[in-house]
């Protein structure tokens, strides 16, 4: 084994190194995923380029109304910012729910995302709330929404050398929130078998007026469901509404059989998470049902 | 040895809660468990593991992982002999694969190198040409003629005709006759069950070190529950003199019945012998999960009859039992437990040992004893559902007592089994209300106990103080009940003795630490230790005083003079006797070595409360209530502790642990994650009441408490959930996915 | 293998190493520094046994490369007593018999201080949850959560 | 003579019989004159027996006395966990 290890002092510089790079590399920030991987002797590699020392890497900044949070940002760092717990409450619940207190942390929502793994918890969650990666490559830096970086199983749509140096959550209007509820056979310590996030906003008399809806575990990527949030616009949340929503969610369904669980089981469970995620976030929102 | 005929003894010591002798260093982090050791010059060792659920091993080529620069030595099956003893022969193979491997992760080469990192480049450079096989994981596919052969001719002279080779051993117990008593019968419920494998999931993987020198002696450190044991079997895979081979137990990171025997000590110690280097080894928990020792995986059939008020008329069990590659014993256990909780006319249990292309099975806490009873504590709940009886009064009124004659033949003796089921009925837990979607779940459980080989030292220090040397390694707190023990019988302050673990060369032979037999065995040993102290220390005052040795008596620490007659002394106090000990004859011990009998059968009756989500399967427990009989607890703190700890064990076999294996005879969950221990919030607390109903068989009554609370669990789970839903599964574990497909057909 | 000079803050002496890219904070504490308090129960952040804190944060140390030391602080089960003078933890563990085997039991002092250090005052559910991953698998936990509660009731005060 | 309660597998060793009786006033003869008078039983005595003796199991112990009246029951040998 010769693996090197770089800690670069800038995003260009970090995107350069792995770019040049002729071996495997991989980013490491809170590194729950990569040293589990690497350790699990899944992964061989030749170079890991640590990116907490990039400027801002660790910062939760306001903008625009929203917040922009950092590739090194920890669970445990984010769930101790009130302004981002409080606009945002169910894309923190969702991070919040990954590994344990120990691995809450070190474990960042960039490095979530770029893990790729369908059953990723806040994936979902931001995908619901329409966030954005802000990426640093070679060429330059981009914007991408979130729901597009994942394409398959531990696969991402960034290019060689190309790095997430930080998520924007947006601003929201009022009578606005959100839930995340996954399925896991333990309380804690597990890995989704099924989950679902909903954001909504609702007009003064508690009608919900827009509303996105993101599954996980039940598909090679994150699913954002239109045709389930179709069945509750215009609605307050009322049973039959809320049972439409759930059928188009497990309409929405492309999952596996594995030893974590069954196509019919998270098929089915997907829509009672949705219809319960999409209870919380309304009531959040300041709906009565 | 039998109970005190002092039965109302007042003790002072006994059944109080002292702190822990080995607590400070386990709390500071300076505890030694078996990875912590270091030796000067000291290699890594590390294993290479079957692909392949079963293959030949046409052919392995170690020269390029030996060419390594840092690698030591290589060692496979061809630097080991080939013993004649058949258990050690497999004791052997499973630790290096003879030929053919016979599971996923059987170890099939090892290589000791200066660092961790080349160890593991080299075991990428051996070539090991496989010819895959046809496997078979599953029991009772590889029962059925035609399955592949795990290995051949190893089945023993009583198994019927009809079945594949993989089944090597049949048994079978019972009495009376089951026509007559199914025909009395105004119900008879017939059910077929699984349960999965679990596995022990201690926290600190296997661990040694081991040091060979070139004049043929050895030593090995390691985490074992008997360094006795592992020396035996590596003395004997080694073809060694028990007296080369120094075995020091480091202390244990868990146990429960999967480090009764050895996986990696005889590789080191081959690896060591090899390079002439100390080497270490220590497993992944990949490993752990791999190629140790998990619990045997069930499928069950069982078949009993009830009156209408509740009485059991007849009761009969199949047990199909799979441990793996070898032969293994468990089914016998699992098949004369299964009706041990219940005094019945006509009884009659069959169990069958598979062998299939999995690890082979190590003991795990009663083993054999929790799936047989899970079963049967089953078909009891439904046929009390169905006659509407209430279920702990069924077990009352069928209740094994003194008298009766056990399903596996001997009568018993006192036991605690109504008392216990009487302390449940009477616990406020047993008529507290229950919501919607929810239910209780009641089961007994009972388990053996076993005595065993022991040896205990014990020494007067010239102080007064009092070492004891022991030889069973401490897993949940012995040290403490053994000085408790020692402390009492002596009269002398708990703090004034230390009980240490000894290595294999300063006792005889101890047998291992399991069946729960520490405090039982140790304890009388100890105390019949002590009495010879006592002895010893009383001879001596008679010759100081000049009176018959008979005329002084020990009592609260001192000797004294027996009555008026014996003359008018000074009581001799303890360090008063030992600081003279050199002008009175010479150091002062007292020793006992026993092959311990009598330890007395066990019973417990657990509670649980539990909510089943309708629409996710998923299973919530409320409330949990342990109910055991210890006989006498020596230290209830740690007593309530092996009840709360066995019963969370079996919590997680009831409704998430198991091995998974792929089509491929892969097992796919080797890890923490995938493979679910509970976690602290999947629980509530565990209350435990504890009854003390003296063993027979012991000074001061103990019975052996650690095995019997994984018992009850697996039934008391599955008869909550069946009393929440309506619904009853036949499997374990109770997933999730496999619930909520149950509730949806059941609509 | 080019080996990296780290220095580093460990229970708050200053520490040097020497330690390959690749190796974890948990092997260098162990193997490089002695301090074997950490134990290695899973090597992958499932079972906590290799708690301990860095810069203050809760974290397995089988998850930190040793590299990632550099400038850091961190603490062990081994900076948990002062001198000879237990963390109120540490004695009610052993006197409320919160550890059977002790193995589980450095990771679980070291995230429980790290708790009570954030909340003096958890509820038993928040206990659990918070020592979630940290396994335990010989006391089914009951004894554990008590200890926690005895030791965080007697450092409020009360 | 002493009356043993043999198991069910071990029948077939004993012509069917649930009970033998055989001469003997300690476990070692009693397993001794087992092996003698029903060589079927011997593989299994062999491989390992425990004894109940009137509710008490022992696995071992050659030398525990036998009393005429005693119910003695063949076991198999049996470990823990």
């Amino acid at each position: 084994m010769t693996m090197r290890y770089e800690k670069p002092a800038t995003a260009q510089e970090a995107a350069s190194i792995l770019a040049n790079e002729p071996g495997v590399a991989r980013v490491l920030s809170g590194g729950t995923d990569v040293l589990v991987q690497l350790r699990a002797g899944m992964i061989e590699l030749d170079l890991i380029v640590d990116i907490k020392n990039l400027d801002q890497i660790k910062d939760i900044t306001s903008e625009d109304g929203g917040f922009r949070i950092g590739a090194a940002v920890s669970g445990a760092s984010l769930g101790e910012h009130a302004g981002v717990v409080a606009l945002w409450p169910g894309v923190i619940e969702a991070f919040e729910l990954i590994g344990s207190t120990q691995v809450q942390g070190r474990a960042t929502m960039a490095g979530n995302l770029c893990n790729g793994s369908p059953a990723a918890d806040s994936v979902p969650a931001m995908a619901a709330a329409n966030a954005t990666a802000r990426i640093v490559g070679p060429d330059g830096e981009r914007d991408c929404s979130v729901q597009d970086i994942p394409v398959s199983p531990g696969r991402t749509s960034l290019t060689k050398g190309e790095i997430v140096t930080s998520i924007f959550l947006p601003a929201r209007p009022e009578r606005a929130a959100d839930a995340y509820l996954r399925f896991t056979p333990r309380t804690e310590m597990d890995i989704a078998v099924a989950s679902a996030a909903v954001s909504l906003e609702l007009d003064a008399g508690g009608t919900c007026t827009a509303a996105r809806i993101a599954l996980g575990a039940i598909a090679p990527t994150v699913v954002l469901v239109d045709a389930a949030s179709k069945c509750i616009i215009g609605t307050k949340l009322d049973a039959a509404a809320l049972e439409a929503m759930s059928t188009a969610c497990s309409a929405a369904c492309n999952p596996i059989d594995d030893k974590r669980g069954t196509i019919e089981f998270r098929t089915q469970v997907v829509g009672v998470l949705a219809k319960r995620a999409a209870l919380i976030a309304y009531k959040r929102a300041g709906g009565r049902t | 040895m039998a109970l005190d005929s002092k039965m109302n003894r007042v003790f002072k010591v006994v059944g109080t809660r002292p702190p822990r002798p080995d607590g400070v260093e386990k709390v500071t982090g300076r505890a030694m468990y078996g990875a912590d050791a270091t030796a000067p010059g000291m290699l890594v060792g590390r294993i290479l593991r079957s692909p392949h659920a079963h293959a030949i091993i046409k052919s392995i080529d170690v020269s390029a992982a030996e060419a390594l620069k840092g690698v030591k030595a290589v060692v496979t099956a061809a630097d080991f002999g080939v013993p004649d003893d058949l258990s050690i022969r497999d004791v052997q193979d499973n630790c290096m694969a003879q030929g053919k491997a016979l599971y996923h992760g059987h170890a099939v080469a090892a290589v000791a190198a200066n660092t961790a990192a080349i160890a593991s480049q080299a075991l990428k450079l051996i070539k090991v040409r496989y010819e895959v096989l046809p496997h078979v994981t599953d029991v009772d596919e590889a029962m059925r003629p035609g399955a592949p052969i795990v290995q051949e001719a190893r089945a023993l002279e009583n198994v019927a005709a009809g079945f594949s080779e993989n089944v090597t051993s049949q048994c079978e117990f019972g009495h009376g006759d089951l026509e007559v008593g199914f025909a009395k019968a105004d119900k008879v419920i017939e059910r077929s069950f699984t349960t999965a494998a679990t596995h022990q999931g201690y926290i600190e993987p296997h661990a040694c070190l081991a040091s060979m020198s070139p004049d043929g002696k050895g030593d090995l450190w390691c985490c074992t529950q008997g360094q006795f044991q592992v020396r035996t079997l590596c003395a004997e895979i080694m073809g060694m003199d028990a007296s080369q081979l120094r075995v020091t137990a480091s202390e244990i990171g868990g146990g429960f019945g999967g480090k009764t025997t050895v996986f990696i000590e005889p590789v080191a110690l081959a690896l060591s012998r090899k390079s002439g280097r100390p080497v270490k080894i220590v497993m992944t928990r990949d490993e752990v999960f791999k190629a140790t020792g998990p619990t045997v995986s069930s499928s069950m059939d069982v078949k009993i009859g009830m009156t209408n008020d509740g009485r059991i008329t007849a009761a009969q069990a199949q047990l199909r039992y799979q441990g793996g590659a070898f032969p293994c014993g468990t089914v016998e256990m699992g098949a004369q437990s299964a009706f041990a909780c219940y005094n019945l006319d006509a009884v009659h249990t069959v169990g069958w040992n598979v062998l299939t292309n999995r690890p082979k099975e190590a003991a795990y806490r009663a083993p054999g004893a929790p799936m047989a009873i899970y079963a049967v504590e089953s078909v009891v709940d439904e046929l009390c559902q169905e006659l509407g009886l209430d279920p702990l009064n069924v077990r009352l009124k069928n209740a094994s007592t003194k008298g009766t004659k056990s399903s596996y033949g001997p009568t018993f003796d006192d036991i605690g089994l109504r008392a216990t089921l009487e302390a449940a009925k009477a616990h406020p837990h047993c008529s507290a209300p229950l919501g919607p979607n929810q239910g209780r779940g009641l089961s007994c459980g009972f388990w053996f106990n076993f005595g065993g080989n022991t040896c205990v030292s014990l020494n007067i220090n010239t102080d007064g103080t009092v070492g004891i040397t022991e030889g069973n390694p401490d897993i949940g707190g012995s040290r403490a009940a053994i000085s408790q023990m020692a402390a009492e019988e002596l009269g002398v302050p708990y703090d004034k003795v230390r009980t240490i673990i000894a290595d294999t060369n300063s006792l005889g032979y101890n047998d291992v630490t399991d069946g729960s037999r520490v405090t039982f065995s140790v304890g009388l040993a100890t105390i019949e230790a002590a009495r010879n102290a006592i002895k010893v220390m009383c001879g001596r005052v008679a010759k100081i005083w000049g009176i018959d040795e008979d005329a002084v008596i020990w009592e609260d620490g001192c000797a004294k003079p027996s009555g008026a007659n014996a003359g008018d002394f000074t009581p001799m106090s303890i360090e008063e006797i030992a600081a003279i000990s050199s002008n009175t004859g010479g150091p002062i011990a007292g020793h006992f070595e026993v092959n311990a009998d009598g330890a007395g059968v066990s019973f417990g009756v657990h509670l649980a409360d539990v909510e089943v989500d309708p629409e996710t399967g998923a299973t919530k427990i409320l409330r949990y209530t342990v109910f055991q009989d210890a006989g006498k607890a020596v230290h209830p703190d740690y007593v309530e502790g092996q009840m709360q700890g066995g019963a969370v064990q079996g919590i997680g076999w009831a409704l998430n642990e198991e091995y998974i294996y792929g089509k491929d005879g892969l097992l796919q969950n080797a890890g923490f994650l995938d493979y679910r221990v509970p976690v602290a919030s999947d629980l509530p607390n565990i209350e435990t009441v504890i009854l003390e109903i003296p063993n027979p068989g012991h000074p001061y009554g103990v019975r052996g408490v650690g095995e019997t609370p994984i018992v009850p669990p697996l039934a008391t789970l599955s008869n909550a959930v069946a009393r929440a839903i309506g619904i009853r599964l036949f499997e374990l574990p109770m997933s999730p996915p496999k619930l909520l497909k149950a509730i949806r057909q059941k609509g | 293998m080019r080996n990296l000079h780290i220095s580093t803050s460990v229970n708050g002496d200053q520490t040097e190493f020497v330690c390959a890219p690749d190796e974890t904070l948990l092997d260098v504490l162990r193997n490089r520094l002695g301090l074997t308090g950490a134990k290695e129960g899973c090597g992958t952040g499932d079972c906590g046994a290799c708690s301990v804190t860095l810069n203050g944060r809760l974290v397995c140390s089988c998850l930190v490369l040793g590299v990632e030391a550099e400038g850091a602080e961190i603490g062990t089960v081994e900076g948990l007593a002062m001198g000879d003078h237990l963390h109120p933890l540490q004695r009610n563990f052993i006197d409320h018999a919160a550890l059977q085997c002790g193995i589980c039991t450095p990771g679980i002092l070291v995230a429980a201080k790290a708790l009570l250090e954030k909340n003096p005052n958890p509820t038993d559910e928040e206990i659990r949850y918070w020592l979630a991953g940290n396994l335990c698998r010989c006391t089914g936990y009951d004894k554990i959560i008590k200890a926690v509660q005895i030791a965080a009731a007697e450092m409020r005060g009360a | 003579m002493v009356k043993v309660t043999i198991w069910g597998s071990l029948r077939s060793a004993t012509d069917g019989q649930v009970e033998v009786e055989v001469d003997a006033r300690n476990f070692k003869e009693l397993l001794d004159r087992l092996a003698t008078e029903y060589p079927g039983l011997k593989p299994q005595i062999e491989r390992g027996v425990s004894l109940a003796l009137d509710g008490k199991i022992y696995r071992e112990a050659w030398f525990t006395e036998i009393g005429p009246k005693s119910e003695v029951v063949l076991m198999p040998y049996m470990t823990g966990g």
